[in-house]
């Protein structure tokens, strides 16, 4: 094992965030992680076929039963790809023997039923230990992870059961009716083909939640170590120790090396007693593990390989053991799932409160019904829009118009005059202009609305009036307008006088004839 | 910064102040819990509704009816949107359900999550629901990625680890930010593991402590820490 | 002869008559040779040369083929300026439009290499197909007026115009332009397709003796030089603008912020644009001061892109341009 | 700076920001009032903490000051970026404009789920009305019985209890908006959740008026479904249109990713189905406290229905246009 190259972020977590980390592992590594499980699995299924052949019930059981071992070869492949190695298939095939081998016995019997099963299996896989050491080992691992461990092992048993139902029935769902099969035919036990279909049903079941179940269990696993060894802390001093001591590649190598030691198996980091806390360590464990200890550490000073040596000086007594205080809440317990009692009587009770909520219900409707209505009666525009059509407020429609409703008055060309003779030419044209656009509107029918600028007006003009002189007429007192109201060059004496003389031709209704 | 190419559980989101937050997201074993918790609670009322109703006759039955579709359709929709997005179960878990953004959800994002329930119910028991959770890159089913919608861990605000008082001391020699960052984790977690195990951690950087050994070099790197942190005595 | 009663919002320097009519005959000719090479589209062609004569840049949005970009270059040929022109795409980067320092080797110091912003008309084609940081880039540069490459500051020569040309949004690849953004051209012209004359004209244009698909521009003749647009821009700045016609377009930009069909109105800086364009748009009409039918001619292409619709209005499917025609209905002219 | 300093200098503002939090968070209402921010401060000191938390983790402060200003910037966060609470009046406004718009915007799609409900209802009505005996095929003889029991002419006079009455509503607001809302999930399903309930529902109440018919039990069927019919058939179909836009966007998502089409799909779907469940709702009432009171007269019950039918029409058409 690299510490250095691990996968994944170490850092204290809580524990189902270490499963989360689990159900990562297994998202990364998908691919190597169910073809080990199918490599094992698959041929094992047919094989229990093949042996329990005319008594196909035993074999999800056996199955069941096996589990452990099957286990071993996702945490084998989750193990080594987490350190940056990704087993190949002939090291898988060439290691899988031991593999199954390491304490199968165990394994299968009295382990077999222990809850938390996913979170001790690393330590044996793994680490290797076995008998006492192993024991010591989980109890100090194991007091804070335990719980969340046997969770897990509730949870995946049940997410099991439920994927077996949904694939049942989506199978069901799934076969048209004209195929004449009713679908609790195919539950039929007693039936070998019904047999067959639900062994491979549960099969799959099993087959999507195990290698989960393992990479969780093994996340739980790492996050325990982390808490209590620093792993993380551990790769930072690794790193800078690497950086301090560039000039002695040895100590590297030394600390690499520390790590090999740990996956291996030999508890360099071992447990050992806070003797606070723990005084019923028994002396002869202590003993025990000092004495292969001390072997270890003499196998490795009389080794020939140097790295081995380096190891041994740097190897010390490793003993470890902490204490965490957590909280949780577990279920003291399960309350009956609710049975819904039918209903007997019809009192008075029952009737009266029927007919309460009746009539509340009743009134209810009323009352939205009238709010609704309320509402569109108070604001009728919101059927037809959102929001109130405001569009435009009135003064912006109003500013600067002189609605051209009424017929001018017929004296305008000499009140012009008068104006342009008090001084004030802008006025004077001005009211010769209103003047022609309110004759233009009420003698011609002009549509004159309040936007429309000169030159619209003027373009409306030549579209609607027929009167050839009257348009020029206008056209000119358009443009004498324009000028003096936008560019303040009034007209010279001459125009104007024309302009005012002129404009009762064409604008002022002689006496007697009808407008 | 966080390695990329390392296998987490968080997901980082870059808000429009320019920083970035990072959410835990929770995965299918606290969620599993959660609704268990929560169906507990559903159907506990349900039952002790029914108790009562009973009294009621039919009528007892209508509004048991009514109840019912409430608490099987709503129930998680009122939590999540007034009581900080967590019913009960996730609550007592410390889940919460928030939009991938770390917005606190909303009544559209509300409605699809729980509505869409129904189908990873489909085709029995969360089918598609757990298969969505195990492929899906945050944990989500579907009615989470039709909502814009994640799960993620709540704590209860970090407590701030004192170091342990004593002298403060500068590191022999220069430290990146991330050695420093791991020399105050190794002091702050002093409480965390045991002494053995912190000697063995501090025997690695014999450089730094100057070759001393055991005690005194933990004790020399915490010095060390607590000078890091900008204590000084 | 009385003096103006009411005060005049023009400066002290007015442009003389010879001045004015140097102009017109100048505005008119290079109508004429941008028609040479653009058939149809004549109001297109005004609006580009309103916003030359504004000092603004302009976005023409349109389908592909519509003769955008023949536009532009019709207009730098007509010019006789430097003309650049970038070709966005998704992978542009800032550098690409603006420069970049280069560390020389042999000299071993670095070099401001100038990128294709440093000229007099910059094509920018199909805007909206870059990401946001080259877009914002350019728009940088079309504000400032200025580069800044290595914490140097290269002034721009004036005049400086931009013409952005973008697909309409709804296409597929497209980063729509931020709205603050487009506050930063003057106009927005939308070309349509020509009609049936037009483009019989176009077509035969195109077909009529000549290998190759590709509208050739050797028609087109400059009839003007850097010079003479900056003194064109100086006219129009220059023309006469009477209170009322502006209280007319300030009352136009501030209405939109009332209409409840627009999510956001024109700002402050759409009634400018909106007097600046008409100026312009006087100027193109042969005359000397500004009417209200000058304004009302620019709310289009001035407006258009300021204004955000509401998300109810946008759902039922309405569109800004026919907003402005109710907008310019509602709004009453100053003819007093 | 280092670390100690850095804390020691924004203690105060630290705590002073968790304390408006939790009054925010409605957690602690008075005990810490006093020391929490004024509102107008808050998003200013959230700013400051958002520098702070940068400023923090380029400095690579140690993990629990991270964790702690992390958690408090994702809580104010969620308070300051909180979708605003709607109130009782824009629900009114949404029933009111904005549902029926929402309706002529998926206006294909909504005849399309007409058709997918309508046409199999038509045929297997008339096909049931021909030849009885091919109820069989979907419903279990005692169904049947049942079924026919229930529509039996002669029953007239007995008018059901309230109680029986509340007992239906409740039961028809459990199974008929249940099956609204599942109508709607299952469109997730590439559409075929949402096409395969509409499809079945129209077989089966096709069935089931073919068969009463033929048996000539039409007053009481007829005037029992009349009331309620238009909001509880077109409150399916709606369903089915939100469920189809999901599944649309999970089939053809056109240009954005899957799970945003999804995401923009089913934020429109659920708007509907809002209205949906008042349609759904509305009907149970009717069908619980209206259609069956028998002692009303069959011709006001007709009537009431095409009242509905037609308000219903009007309501989707017009409701929400704006003026011309």
């Amino acid at each position: 094992m690299r510490l250095d190259a691990v996968a994944a972020e170490l850092r204290p977590r809580n524990s189902w965030e270490a499963t989360d980390l689990g159900a990562t592992m297994l998202r990364r590594w998908p691919g190597p992680v169910y073809r080990a499980w199918f490599a094992l699995a698959l041929p094992l299924f047919v094989l229990l076929h093949l042996l329990c052949w005319g008594h196909w019930w035993l074999v999800p059981w056996l199955l069941w039963w096996l589990k452990p071992l099957l286990d071993r070869a996702p945490l084998y492949v989750l193990g080594h790809a987490l350190f940056g190695d990704v087993p190949d298939r002939r090291r898988f095939w060439r290691e899988l023997p031991d593999l199954l081998r390491c304490q199968a016995l165990a394994a299968l019997t009295w382990r077999r039923f222990d809850p938390a099963r996913s979170f001790h299996v690393p330590v044996t896989q793994l680490e290797g230990l076995a008998g006492k050491v192993r024991r010591r080992r989980l109890r100090d691992l194991g007091q804070p992870g335990r719980g969340p461990a046997v969770w897990l092992t509730v949870i995946c048993a049940h997410l099991e059961i439920g994927l077996d139902l949904a694939l049942i029935a989506l199978a069901w769902m799934l076969i048209p009716d004209f195929v004449d099969l009713e679908w609790y035919e195919l539950l039929d036990d007693a039936e070998p083909w019904g047999q067959l279909w639900l062994n491979a049903v549960g099969f799959c079941g099993m087959s999507l939640v195990e290698p989960f179940y393992v990479a969780a269990g093994f996340a739980l696993y790492l996050n325990r170590r982390t808490w209590l060894e620093a792993w993380d802390l551990e790769l930072g001093f690794r790193r800078l120790a690497a950086r301090l001591a560039q000039t002695r590649p040895a100590a590297v190598v030394v600390g690499l090396a520390l790590g090999a030691a740990l996956w291996v198996g030999q508890p360099s980091v071992g447990f050992a007693a806070d003797a606070a806390s723990d005084g019923d360590l028994e002396l002869d464990i202590v003993k025990m593990r000092c004495e292969q200890w001390r072997t270890r550490v003499a196998e490795l000073a009389d080794s020939t390989d140097p790295v081995q040596r380096a190891l041994a000086e740097t190897l010390r007594d490793p003993e470890l053991r902490a204490c965490v205080v957590e909280e949780r809440w577990r279920w003291r317990d399960r309350p009956e799932r609710p049975a819904v009692e039918k209903p007997v009587a019809d009192g008075a009770l029952a009737r009266g409160f029927a007919a309460g909520v009746e009539y509340a219900l009743w009134f209810a409707l009323g009352l939205l019904a009238a709010v609704a209505a309320w509402r569109l009666w108070r604001q009728p525009v919101t059927l037809r829009g959102r929001r109130p059509r405001r569009v435009l407020a009135k003064p912006a429609l109003t500013l600067g118009r002189n609605d051209p409703t009424a017929p001018p008055a017929a004296d305008l060309g000499e009140a012009a005059w008068r104006l342009w003779t008090a001084g004030q030419p802008r006025e004077a044209l001005r009211a010769l202009y209103q003047g022609s656009l309110a004759g233009l509107a009420t003698r011609h029918g002009l549509p004159v609305s309040p936007s429309a600028t000169e030159e619209d007006c003027l373009r409306l003009a030549a579209a609607r009036l027929n009167d050839a002189k009257l348009l020029e007429f206008f056209r000119r007192l358009t443009r004498v307008w324009q000028a003096t109201a936008y560019a303040h060059r009034p007209p010279d004496e001459t125009g104007a006088r024309a302009l005012c003389a002129e404009w009762p031709r064409h604008f002022v209704v002689p006496a007697g004839s009808s407008p | 910064m966080p390695n990329p190419a390392l296998l987490d559980t968080v997901r980082h989101v870059e808000t429009p102040e320019g920083i970035t937050l990072k959410l835990r997201v929770a995965g299918p074993m606290a969620r599993a819990l959660a609704w268990g918790m929560d169906s507990l609670i559903r159907y506990g009322a349900l039952w002790g509704l029914s108790m009562g109703l009973v009294l009621l006759g039919w009528a007892g039955l209508g509004v048991w009816l009514i109840t019912l579709f409430l608490l099987e359709w709503f129930y998680p929709v009122v939590f999540e949107i007034y009581a900080d997005g967590a019913t009960p179960g996730k609550k007592a878990l410390g889940l919460q359900v928030v939009l991938a953004n770390g917005a606190p959800v909303d009544w559209p994002a509300a409605l699809i999550r729980n509505l869409l329930r129904a189908v990873d119910f489909l085709p029995a028991f969360y089918g598609f629901g757990v298969v969505a959770l195990l492929v899906s890159r945050d944990f989500q089913r579907l009615g989470d990625l039709a909502a814009g919608t994640l799960v993620i861990y709540r704590d209860p605000p970090a407590k701030p680890l004192a170091l342990p008082p004593g002298p403060a001391l500068p590191p022999p020699l220069p430290l990146s930010a991330a050695e420093q960052q791991e020399l105050i984790a190794f002091a702050e977690r002093g409480s965390v593991l045991n002494p053995e195990r912190q000697e063995e951690l501090a025997a690695l950087l014999a450089d730094c402590t100057s070759g001393l050994r055991g005690v005194a070099a933990v004790e020399r790197l915490r010095a060390h820490a607590r000078w890091l942190v900008g204590e000084r005595t | 002869m009385n003096a103006p009663s009411d005060a005049i919002s023009s400066t002290p320097a007015a442009p003389s008559d010879d001045q004015l009519s140097w102009a017109w005959d100048l505005l008119q000719n290079l109508r004429d040779a941008i028609g040479q090479a653009l058939i149809g589209q004549q109001a297109v062609v005004d609006q580009t040369l309103a916003a030359l004569c504004a000092a603004g840049h302009v976005l023409v949005e349109g389908a592909p083929g519509l003769g955008k970009t023949l536009l532009a270059r019709a207009l730098a040929t007509s010019v006789a300026a430097r003309f650049a022109r970038i070709q966005f795409t998704a992978d542009l980067m800032p550098s690409d439009v603006t420069g970049h320092a280069l560390y020389n080797l042999r000299d071993e110091r670095f070099e401001i290499r100038r990128g294709p912003v440093f000229c007099h008309f910059l094509l920018a084609d199909e805007i909206n197909r870059a990401p946001a940081k080259t877009q914002a880039a350019l728009l940088e540069v079309m504000q400032e007026g200025q580069v800044t490459i290595e914490g140097e500051s290269l002034p721009l020569p004036p005049p400086f115009m931009t013409l952005a040309t973008q697909n309409p949004i709804e296409q597929e690849g497209t980063y729509p332009l931020p709205e603050a953004q487009l506050d930063r051209f003057l106009l927005k012209i939308q070309i349509d397709y020509p009609s049936p004359e037009e483009e019989t004209a176009l077509v035969r244009s195109v077909t009529g003796g000549r290998v190759g698909d590709t509208l050739d521009l050797s028609r087109v003749r400059p009839v003007a030089d850097v010079a003479a647009v900056l003194e064109l821009q100086r006219i129009a700045a220059h023309l006469r603008l009477d209170d009322a016609v502006l209280n007319y377009a300030v009352r136009l930009a501030a209405t939109t912020r009332a209409m409840p069909a627009f999510a956001i109105g024109a700002g402050p800086r759409g009634g400018i644009a909106l007097v600046r364009a008409a100026r312009a748009q006087a100027l193109l009409n042969g005359r000397d001061f500004v009417t209200p039918d000058d304004v009302k001619a620019m709310v289009k292409p001035a407006l258009r892109h300021r204004l955000t619709l509401a998300a109810e209005y946008e759902m039922e499917g309405a569109r800004v341009d026919a907003l402005l025609d109710e907008l310019l209905r509602r709004v009453a002219a100053p003819r007093v | 700076m280092k670390q100690r300093p850095f804390e020691q200098r924004h203690a105060a503002d630290w705590r002073a920001f968790a304390a408006t939090l939790d009054r925010l968070e409605r957690r602690k209402p008075d005990r810490n009032a006093a020391a929490s921010l004024p509102m107008a401060e808050f998003p200013a000191a959230y700013r400051r903490l958002c520098q702070q938390l940068s400023i923090a983790r380029a400095r690579r402060y140690s993990g629990p000051l991270l964790d702690r200003l992390n958690q408090l910037a994702l809580r104010a966060h969620q308070q300051l970026y909180r979708a605003p609470r709607q109130h009782g009046r824009a629900a009114l406004d949404f029933l009111l404009v904005d549902f029926p718009r929402r309706v002529r915007a998926d206006a294909r799609l909504f005849w399309l789920c007409a058709a997918l409900l309508y046409l199999p209802l038509l045929g297997m009505g008339v096909a049931v009305h021909q030849s009885p005996e091919l109820i069989y095929s979907l419903l279990s003889p005692e169904s049947v019985i049942e079924i026919e029991e229930n529509y039996a002419p002669g029953q007239e006079a007995v008018d059901r209890a309230a109680a029986d009455d509340l007992a239906m509503f409740g039961y028809y607001i459990h199974n008929n908006i249940g099956i609204g809302f599942r109508t709607f999930a299952g469109g997730i399903l590439l559409g075929v959740g949402a096409a395969f309930m509409l499809l079945f529902n129209g077989v089966f109440i096709g069935a089931i008026s073919g068969y009463l018919t033929a048996r000539g039990h039409i007053e009481t069927f007829y005037t029992f479904v009349a009331g309620h019919g238009a909001f509880e058939l077109t409150g399916i179909v709606l369903a089915g249109v939100a469920g189809l836009k999901l599944g649309w966007a999970v089939v053809a998502p056109g240009r954005r990713r899957r799970t945003d089409a999804l995401r923009r799909a089913a934020a429109e779907g659920v708007r509907l189905m809002i209205g949906v469940a008042a349609l759904l709702v509305l009907a149970a009432f009717i069908e619980a406290f209206w259609s069956s009171n028998r002692a009303v007269p069959a011709a006001t019950k007709y009537a009431v229905g095409g009242a509905g039918w037609l308000s219903m029409i009007v309501y989707l058409g017009w409701a929400g246009r704006r003026a011309p």
